[in-house]
Parts: C-alpha cells; structure tokens; sequence
C-alpha cells in the first residue's frame, strides 16, 4: 500500500516535470522569439537583445530549460513584464482570492449534483426527473462566461441585490493579509460585516463558475444510480426489506458516488479554466484574470508562472480525489486494485 | 382459491402472468404459472436459460424490474395477495416471510459495505424483538456464520465481499437469509458458478440449514441432478409455464411431458451410454410466442391443436401434473 | 477401439506466472507444475478439474499462448513448447482451439463470413473460384444454414455461436483441437447438439481433441481418457472406462461423490462417497506433500511430508498418491 | 440480472450482404430515435448546418457579414425586418448569426478531424503494446497534456500566436488529442485480453488486421459518440476563444466577438449579445442532445 502510494506520487512529480517542458515550449519555442514577442514590433533591436540576454534565451534551449527550471524550483519566476514586479509576487497576491471562489463553487457544485441526482433517481421519470434532466442541459450547454452576463443583467441591473464586481465594497477596508482569502481573514480577525460583504462578492462569480460542473455531477451521479438499481446487490437488499429511503441514501449512494469523484475532481479543474472569464467579467481580481491578461500581453514569464501554478493545484486534486475514492472504495483502499 | 388459501401453503401462485415492456413491444415472459410451496417443503424449480424462473421467484418479493407489468394472476404468501399488499406489509414480507439467495454470490453482495454492516441491516430489519440491539445483531450473525461452518465468524463480519472466495460468498448469502427465522427461502441457481465439491458443500448447508428452521425451500436450477438430489418436489418449467410437476421420486421413476422427456435424455450420466442429439429449435420469442402450447413448435408429438390451445395442468394422480394433451384429464392441478 | 500414433506428448511441463504486484511480489504463481501426458490421432483426452487446477493453462500452453517454463511438448514429432508467434504456419493450422465462451471469442463487430474468411487467408487456403461456397460448405458442416453467411454473432444464439467457432476451428483442416470447456456456458439440450456433432467430426476427420472442462459426467459420454488435475498436477490418468469403474485417488472419488446425478445406475458408480469439504488452495502458497492434503480424508503423517511420485496401477492407469500401496 | 432479455429472435429470412446493411442500418436509426429528445438534437444540428451553408441565401442581409456600415438602422431592437435587431454600426444580427455558424463548424470538424484520427491511433498502439517503451512515453506525454483543462491549454497557445481563426484551430488541436489517447488506450487494453483477439492472434492474424479491424471497429463506437459530443464542446470552446479576441478576427462574425462586443451594451441594447450567446447554446445543446443518441445506437445494448 506505502509503495503503491510512493509510485503515485511519482508518477505525479513526472507529470509536474512534464508539464513544465511543455509549458517551456509553448512559452519560450513555439514564439521563436519570445523577447520580440513579448515587445512588440515597435521597440528598438537593442532593447530586445537586452532582454534576450536578461532571459537567457541566447544560450541553447536545455541550458534555457534548464536555468528556468532552477528558477521556478526556487520560487523565481522572473518578473512580469506587465506589473514589473516579480511573478511570485503576483502569484501570492491573487492565488487566493481565485482559490477562494473555485473552493465555494465546488463545493456548491459536489453538494448541488450530488443532491440533485438523488432526488432525479428518487422520482425516476416523474416530472421531477424531467425537470432536473431539462435543467442539467441548460446548464451544460451555457458557457459560463453566458451565465456571468446573464447575471450581471439581472443582478446589475433588474434586481440589484449582489454586487456584480470586485472583492469588496469601496466602503470596506481590506482584511489584513493571513491567508489572502478575504472571508477566511475576516471571519479569523471576527469582522463579520467584512466577511459578509466578501462573501456576497463570492456568490455570483461561483455560481456562474459551477452550473455547468453541478449539472453534469447530477447527470453522472442519476446515471450511476439509474444503472445500480437493477444490480443484484439492491435487489437482494431490498429484498431483505430494507426501506426504500435508506436504500437510497446508504447502500445505492456510496457506490454509485465512486465513479462520480473523479470526473468532480475534472470538473473542479475546468472551473479554474473558466476562471479565466468570469473573473474577468466580474471584475474580480483574481490569479485567472491575472493570467487572462498576461495572455493577451503576451507576458511570457506570468503565463509560465500561472500555469505551473494551475498544474501543481490540478495535481493536488488528483491527489486528493483519488483519496477520497480510496476512502470510499474498500477495494481500491485495501487491494489497491479498484474497478481497473 | 380461498380454499387452497386454507390449507395452510407457504406460497401459492394461481395463473401467474408478468410481462416486460421493452422497445420492441410486450416480453410476455410468464404465461399462467402455477405453483404451490407447503411448509417445509424444498421445491425445485427446473428449466433452461431464459424459460422465466427468476422472474416467477422475484415476483413473490414484488422486486420484478421496473418495466414489468402482471396482467393476470395472483400470489398468495400465508393467504394474502402479495400482489395487493401495503408497503408495511411488503416490508414484514421481506423482513421476516421469504429471503432469497442469488444467483451470482459476486453480485449479490454490495460491494462498499462489510459483511457485518450487510448482515446487521438485514436483520435490523426482520421484524425480530431486540434486533435494533447491536450486540443482539452480532449474535444473531455471528451465530448464522457459524451454523453454515464459516470459520471465524468475527472476523468474516469485518471483511469485505471481495476478499472472500466464490464458495464463501454463497454461504455468507445462507447465513444472512436465515439470520432470522424466516416461512420461506428463495434460491436462485446459488451455485452455477461454483465447482462442483464447492456447490455439494453450499447445497449439503443450505439444506441443512433450512431443515433446522423449518423453512420452505424454492430452489432454482438448471440442473435436473441438483434437484434430485436437494428437492422433495420439482416443477419443470418451460417457456414461461410450469409444464410438469411431481415428487421427485415420481418424476425421475416416471417422465410424461415430451419436453422433460427430451431434457432427460439430453444429460450426460455418469455411467454412459451418449448423449441424445438435443431438442431441435430452441426457445420461442416473447414478443410473439405460439398462441397453443408453447413447446409445440419444437415437440415431436404435437398435433394441430397443440398450436391453437393453450393445455391445462392435468392430474395424473399423487400430485402428478403435466402440461399436455396427450394426459388430458378432468380437473386440474 | 483402435488407436493411432501418439500426436501430442507432454513430458514435465511446468508453467509458473511471477507475481509482479502486492504482498506476494517475487513469488510463483505455480499454474502447471510438472504434468505429462499424451494424445493419439483420433483421440479425445478429458482433462477436468475445479478452477484454478491449472487445466485451461495447459490448454493454452498447448496452442502456444503462454511459452512454458519447463518440460517438452512434441506434436507429431516437433517440439511446439515455443509460444505461437514462434511457430510454423504449418503449425498453427494443424492445432486449433474453439473458447469457453462463443460470446467473447467471436468480434461482435465482424459478420460470418468475416469470421469463417480470416484464417483462410492468413493460411493461404481460400478457394479464389469459389470463395462464398467455401465458406457455405463450412457453415454446412456444422449444420448452420446458409442465410447466416452475413449475420454478426450477437444475432446467433449461444449454441450456433459456438458451433460457428467449432467451423472456424475447422476451417484450416486440422488435426488436433482443443476445446476449453466449450459448452459450460450452454443448457444441456443444446449441449448434447454440439456433443454429438463433435463425435461426428471427429469419426470423419479421424481429430485429436485435449477437452478441457469440470464435467465428470460429460467425460464418460466424450473422452477415451480422462486426467484428473489439482493444483497444476495430475492427479489420476486413466482411460475412460478403467478411470469410471476403478477410480483410485481420492481426489476423484471425491468429485465423483460431488456430482449430483440423476439415475441409480450413476449412484452404483460412486459406492464408496467421500464428503467434499475444503477449497483449493491457492496456487501460490501450495501445500507441503501431496497439494491435496488439506482435503484429503485419508491423509497420513507421510502426505504432509513428501509428494507422492505418479505410478502405474494396472496399464495405462497412472495415479499420484501414497495410498495405491496399501 | 434479467435472463429473458437474453433471448433473441431469430430472423429466417435469407442474408445478403445489402439487405443485412439495410437491416443493420434501420436497427441503428431505432434505437437513435428511440430517446426523442436525440431526434430533437439531430434537427437542431441539421437545422444549424443548412442556415450556415445556405447563409447567402437564407439570411435576410447576406453582405453584413463584412465591414458594412449602416447608422440609419444602428442598435435597432428586434422587429420585423430585423428579427434579431442590428449592432451598433447597423448590421443584422440574425444574418451575422447565420455566417458564424460556418466558422463554428469548420471548426469543429477541423479540430475532429484532425485529433480523433492521430488520437485514437496512439492510443490503440499504446493500448495494444501496453509497457512496451513508446506505449509508456506515449501515455506519459498525454498525462502530461490531460493535466491542463483544454480550455486554459488552448488560451495558452493561441494566446502566444498570432490571433486568427486557423491558429485557434491549431491551439484546440493541440489541446484536444489527448482525450482520444486516453480513451482508446484504456478500451485497447481492455480489448486485446478479449478472446477475439487471442484467437486471430494464434490463427496468425496480422498485426494490422488485428489493431485496425478487430480492436478498432469496436473502439469506434464510444470514439463516435465523444466525436459527437465534442463537436459541441469544441464550438464552446472555439466561441470562448473568441470571446477575449483570440478567435476570427473582426469584421468576421464568430459567436464568441460578437457575445463580448456585444457586452458592452447591456442591458439597455440586450439583444446584441443575448442571441450569439443563445445561438451557441443551441448548437451545443444539439450535439449533446445527439449525443446522447449515438451513444445509445451504438452501445451495442439491446
């Protein structure tokens, strides 16, 4: 089992490694000329070669990788050439805040789909089936960036009850700096007006992130339970009288909720790509927006800073979704073995 | 009916029809079974793959698939229509009246829970005085282990299924089907998927086991040589009908239905002699079965109203009853 | 009866599985441990045991898809112990193998004549005036119409899916088949079909057929010899008739007291009935001694210690244990 | 489980290779047209693909597709001339509508046909040879790739390119082939333990017979109905795309542009942006709905 979990890691830590190569390529070899990229056309060739020297990118590519690579290793991921301050810097300052709206909105999600799809399976082809189904489409189809206008329409405008930009209102001071996140420093400094507010600025952002992720978390988990029904193991269950409702929710759920972790944990990764919009739409200052606009400046070192960020989080989920199954998966938890 | 109803039968199923409804029309699976448990009695139902005897036990538990329907017929547990009853008196049906053992002991058992929290459930939930107790449920379970001769009974309740063998399983199955007392026992083919030394020691306790509770028995098979050797009563079954009941002394003494006659002579024995060449055709469709008798397609002896008529359930005396015209008789079975 | 030249001999054959993963890493899974036997043309050997008796492993030794850790395998005089990519064409043609399981060995995805066509190809065997009567005259052996020439196996039933199996096994006109308990999956009525058609085929193509299955019963009615196998070894060898009236190892009596029969003819067969108990024990940690000791009602201090060697009884009768002395 | 839906009926009628097809081919459309709702989706694809080939015909102001300016009729709300009402330089938003369809369909069959093929091959040849050197490298590169969404993937690359519609293309391909790696790699290693294989594997059977037409047509199934689905997901992305300006670059419509030009506007001039956003909706929600009736034609359950 140790050993097992030791391969695992290592077979993440090569994925890391991996990433980072691509990561090099598409940053500093696909542009051909990361410097003049960076640039633009209209600067002299002097302050390019200036940079290309600050960057390294005159010496050969594994040399190039590899100083990289020692620096992100130590933290240092050079400076950002829109901010001009070090990328690390940049990263510490809006890591949390896109950390705080992904973590409320997958928790909305896994609780939302979850839920949902216990009460489609409960009412199996009764309208209340139907309507969920026809719900789960609607949020699968829309885009999230459709549902962050949608709201700012209705929430902007029609009925003004959430704030629609930012992390906090003007009138609010900051949380002092503990975790970054301005509800978790609020609630631990016991401002609970401020964690009011930051938590209202959560709301629509995280729920226009997850509609699509709960919907289909709903659909996958109906699904699952739909198809268990018929197995051997309800039948016999039920047919030692155990009532319908526990049936349900104990010995139909857990099993059916297996395969349903993994593709959350996907789902919880594809926020973080939506990220990239919604927070800019709202307004909010987050790692995302930070990365959407080193992309269109073609901020070649806060572009390589961010997704190696990104990807060390998605590792971690894995991580931790394959616990969560191991936890509810005897098989895979004493066996190793699992449905492979 | 009401009469039979009074002579004290386990079960009783008059004119059993259940349906599927699927996308290619209506599955007409059973076609008017009949069939009748004593208490006490170890009946085997005996037919080949698909000739509906699944469907005919689960329909004594009311766990038949969702698409199903039952057009016709009635099934009586102790006098009352199973078909009829609440949900709290399916639950006491359930919890204390008929268990039943599956066929595939690596489907039957959930796959996330321990064989203790599995057992305990099913005992929580047999109706028994104390059984909301936990050490009550431990005893009772531990016990029940035992009895099918489970070694370590202690610590089988902290495993779970997949760390026991195919044979191990099934006796789990037993165990947790007569934890509580119980009128009845369902056993649905419990050891196709065993070895043979493996499938005499589970039938050797299951027998054992429901004799020592008093229990009836419905035990499913394929194999005539099963049922001969575990049964008091066998039912032949085909296509969705019963086509021929007797003791089992009687039935193997003396076969009348063309189509036991057939599977008879189809087995391979032990002490040789060939195989017959096997019935020709095979098993009719559901979606469009014969209107008459159901095997007369692929019966050597049918005659033109065997496709037209459906035969009753005739009489031969002694319990002896087949379905076919050439032993057509006043009253039926 | 007849018999012809020994075709397939096993001496010694031993096939371990390493175990790459878990607690038992570095251990054997000991499949086959040492058998022997042999086959002669126009000959039906039925090799049955429980599972995990190693009996499909030597099935699938023999049509080369493992290669064996030890001992020799000669067909027709050549050594075939090499796994299958290493065989002859001629080779492949001459051995063929027909599945437990018709529903898994066809491609769902490739019609009847897919099926039947491919191993003529790749055997260079199709008839280029007439290849559509070609395939027909092998649906027509095995007694399968010709409308089914386009149809996918998932249209057929279980019983004319395996008799579509047993025609591409027939297809390259071999000499030996093995049949890996071919109709356990299958009701008896349709199994006494494909029995007897089997019988048939082998009287007229004078086949060899290694019948591997769990069926005892099946063996009396099919085989000419029978071996018995526990855990990779064979336990008793016998022809059929000697092997059923005059059952000496244990390990058979009590398999023949398991089966549960229909007739009092069969119940005279199994006089002396030993209860079965126990379970095969995994083929990783096998016992010390005789590997049946665990379930053996006989067994002496002597079982435990040392393994008893194959002797001959009377002959062509070959039993491994202790007691044939006493 | 349920042993009377085992039985099947057996057709006596004589076999051809055509008239089996046909057969074959009615079977598949039952099935598809047994959920409604795939049927629904099949239209609303068809429906989609004639207003985007038949543009110049069918839409009411095939030239505002380019850089027209009409200020008489700008920001108008939908009315009868213009059902969709006009942008903020005068052109139909309905017409414009029509013409990003083209883009949104050509790319996504690009990025299909170009990922689904090289995809599922590496991953029947990993599959096949599984902890042969290549197969590891192979499924190690694409771990590598599956460890960012396809989303940020394609914003990264597309963001270091030169803006166009082509290179969003050639951004998505790069982010989206690992997908069919993944998902032919593990049927491939379940399919070659299956007996089928094993047996055409001891008849002889070439390599190539057996990668391509014994495990493959029974990998093309599931391949068929992602296919389906991502044509969906491809569009969404394509539009997200163009959304932040990486996309089809004006005066060319693409849903995405015209969603984000349109955002401006609200809420007062609404329908500028809420109809490109209700138009991809549409096209996604069809190749879902169609989905999941490929899904259930080709699952191979009765």
């Amino acid at each position: 089992m140790f050993v097992k979990v030791l391969k695992k890691l290592g077979s993440y830590i090569l994925v890391l490694i991996g990433l980072s190569i691509l990561v090099f390529i598409i940053a500093r070899v696909i542009p051909g000329d990361p410097a003049r990229q960076a640039l633009g056309p209209n600067v002299s060739e002097e302050t390019v070669q200036a940079l290309r020297v600050k960057m390294n990118l005159d010496k050969p590519l594994p040399v190039q990788y590899y100083l990289w690579l020692k620096g992100a290793v130590q933290l240092d991921l050079g400076a950002s050439l829109l901010t001009r301050r070090p990328v690390i810097q940049d990263i510490r300052q809006y890591l949390p805040a896109t950390l705080e709206i992904v973590l409320l909105s997958a928790v909305f999600m896994a609780l939302g789909g979850i839920l949902l799809g216990i009460l489609a399976t409960k009412y199996t082809g009764k309208w209340l089936d139907g309507l969920i189904r026809v719900l789960s489409y609607l949020g699968i189809v829309s885009p999230s960036f459709v549902w962050a206008i949608l709201f700012m329409l209705l929430f902007g405008y029609l009925i003004p009850i959430l704030p629609t930009t930012g992390r906090i209102a003007q009138s609010i001071a900051e949380p002092q700096h503990i975790t970054g996140m301005f509800t978790v420093d609020y609630l631990m400094r016991g401002n609970f007006v401020g964690f009011w507010d930051a938590f209202r600025h959560l709301i629509l952002p995280s729920i226009a992130l997850m509609l699509g992720g709960m919907a289909q978390a709903a659909r996958l988990t109906r699904g699952n339970m739909v198809e268990n029904t018929m197995k051997d193991y309800i039948l016999a269950e039920r047919a030692y009288g155990i009532p319908e409702k526990r049936l349900l929710h104990r010995y139909l759920l857990k099993p059916s909720l297996i395969p349903t972790i993994t593709v959350m944990a996907m789902d919880i990764a594809s926020i973080f790509g939506n990220a990239f919009l919604v927070e800019n739409l709202f307004n909010y200052p987050g790692l995302s927006r930070y990365g959407l606009s080193a992309m269109l400046n073609k901020d070649i070192n806060a572009i390589s800073g961010v997704v190696m960020v990104l990807g060390l989080i998605f590792i971690i989920l894995n991580i931790l979704s394959d616990l969560i199954v191991a936890w509810l998966d005897p098989r895979v938890r004493l066996m190793g073995g699992g449905e492979e | 009916m009401s009469e039979k109803n009074a002579t004290g039968s386990v079960v009783d199923i008059c004119d059993l029809h259940v349906y599927y409804k699927t996308y290619a029309g209506m599955v007409k699976v059973l076609n008017g079974v009949n069939l009748h448990v004593s208490p006490g009695e170890k009946v085997a139902i005996v037919g080949e793959t698909g000739c509906g005897k699944t469907t005919t036990v689960k329909s004594i538990l009311r766990i038949l698939a969702n698409n199903s329907v039952v057009p016709e017929g009635e099934i009586f547990f102790k006098g009352q229509d199973v078909l009829k009853m609440k949900t709290a008196q399916v639950k006491q049906l359930r919890g204390s009246g008929v268990s039943m053992i599956f066929q595939d002991p690596t489907m039957s058992l959930n796959p996330v829970f321990t064989i203790g929290e599995q057992m305990f459930e099913a005992i929580r939930n047999s109706g028994q005085k104390d059984a909301n107790k936990k050490d009550v449920q431990q005893q009772l379970a531990v016990q029940a282990l035992r009895d099918t001769s489970m070694p370590d009974p202690e610590r089988i309740l902290l495993s779970y299924p997949f760390q026991l063998s195919g044979g191990m399983r099934q006796r789990v199955c037993i165990a947790m089907s007569l934890a509580t007392p119980r009128d009845m026992v369902i056993a649905d083919e419990p050891t196709t998927n065993l070895d043979v030394t493996i499938q005499d020691q589970v039938l050797r306790i299951l027998t054992d086991r429901v004799e020592s509770k008093h229990s009836s028995l419905i035990l499913i098979t394929h194999s005539l040589g099963v049922a001969r050797e575990t049964s008091d009563r066998i039912y032949v079954m085909y296509a969705g009908n019963m086509v021929e009941t007797a003791s089992t002394t009687e039935l193997f003494r003396q076969q009348l239905h063309p189509y036991t006659v057939a599977l008879m002579r189809c087995i391979p024995r032990l002490s040789g002699g060939g195989v017959a060449e096997g019935i020709s055709g095979r098993i009719p469709n559901y979606l469009d079965p014969p209107a008459g008798c159901r095997f007369a397609p692929r019966c050597p002896m049918a005659n033109k109203r065997c496709f037209r008529e459906k035969p009753g359930f005739y009489d031969q005396g002694d319990g002896h009853c087949v379905a076919c015209f050439l032993y057509e008789k006043e009253g039926g079975c | 009866m007849l018999m012809g030249e020994i075709i397939l001999d096993v001496k010694g054959l031993k096939k371990y599985f390493p175990i790459t993963k878990g607690k038992q890493k570095g251990l054997f899974v000991k499949a086959i441990d040492g058998i022997d036997f042999d086959i002669r043309e126009g000959e039906t050997l039925g090799l049955v045991g429980e599972s995990g008796s190693g009996k499909s492993t030597t099935a699938y030794n023999v049509i080369g898809m493992y290669h064996a850790t030890a001992g020799t395998m000669t067909f027709k005089g050549q050594d075939i112990s090499m796994s299958s990519d290493k065989r002859s064409k001629q080779l492949k043609r001459d051995i063929q193998m027909v599945f437990q399981d018709p529903g898994t060995t066809l491609n769902p995805q490739r019609n009847v004549r897919q099926i039947l066509t491919l191993p003529l190809a790749i055997h260079n065997m199709i008839d280029q005036k007439d290849p559509i009567g070609q395939v027909l005259r092998l649906l027509e052996t095995v007694e399968l119409p010709a409308e089914y020439l386009y149809k996918y196996p998932m249209s057929l039933g279980g019983g004319e899916r395996q008799m579509l199996a047993i025609a591409r096994a027939l297809s390259t006109d071999p000499s030996m088949i093995v049949l890996d308990e071919p109709t356990s999956s299958l009701d008896v009525s349709i199994q006494a079909k494909i029995i007897n058609m089997l019988l048939r085929l082998q009287k007229q193509r004078n086949l060899s057929y290694l019948f591997i299955t769990h069926d005892l019963s099946l063996m009396r009615n099919l085989a000419t010899k029978v071996a018995i196998m526990y855990l990779g070894k064979i336990a008793e060898i016998a022809p059929v008739e000697v092997f059923f009236s005059k059952p000496r190892h244990p390990y058979t009596q009590m398999l023949l007291s398991a089966i549960p029969v229909i007739s009092e003819a069969e119940e005279e067969i199994r006089q002396n009935k030993i209860e079965s108990k126990g379970e095969i024990p995994s083929p990783v940690n096998v016992p010390v001694g005789c590997s049946f000791n665990t379930r053996c009602p006989y067994a002496t201090r002597r079982c435990f210690e040392e393994d008893p060697i194959m002797e001959e009884t009377e002959p062509g009768h070959f039993v491994r244990c202790h007691m044939v002395h006493t | 489980m349920n042993e009377e839906s085992k039985t099947t009926s057996i057709n006596e009628t004589a076999s051809t290779p055509k008239r089996d097809r046909l057969d074959e081919i009615k079977k598949l459309w039952y099935k598809f047209s047994l959920n409604r709702m795939s049927v629904v989706g099949l239209g609303i694809v068809l429906f989609v693909l004639i207003l985007a080939v038949f543009q110049p015909i069918l839409a009411p102001y095939p030239d505002h597709v380019g850089a027209v300016v009409d200020f008489q009729n700008a920001s108008k709300a939908p009315c009868a001339s213009y059902w969709m009402g006009t942008d903020t330089v005068g052109r139909d938003i309905m017409s414009r509508i029509f013409y990003a369809y083209r883009g949104a369909f050509t790319m996504g069959l690009g990025v299909l046909i170009v990922t689904v093929p090289f995809g599922s091959v590496l991953g029947l040849i990993a599959g096949y040879w599984k902890n042969k050197w290549y197969s590891t490298l192979i499924m190690r590169v694409t771990d590598v790739f599956l460890a960012l969404p396809p989303m940020i993937l394609a914003l990264c690359v597309c963001s270091i390119l030169r803006p166009n519609m082509f290179n969003s293309l050639l951004a998505m391909c790069f982010a989206w082939w690992p997908w069919y790696t993944r998902l032919t790699y593990s049927m491939a290693t379940s399919l070659r333990n299956e007996m089928y294989v094993k047996s055409s594997e001891l008849l002889g059977a070439s390599k190539a017979h057996i990668l391509f037409k014994e495990i493959l047509p029974n990998c093309t199934g599931s391949i068929l109905t992602k296919a389906t689905l991502d044509m969906g997901w491809v569009i969404l992305t394509g539009a997200t795309l163009s959304f932040v300006g990486l996309g089809e670059q004006p005066p060319t419509p693409a849903l995405g542009t015209m969603v984000s030009d349109g955002a401006k506007y609200l809420p007062t001039q609404w329908w500028i942006s809420i109809f490109p956003a209700l138009a991809i909706m549409l096209i996604v929600l069809g190749f879902n709905l169609m989905g999941d009736g490929v899904k259930d034609m080709l699952s191979g359950k009765e």
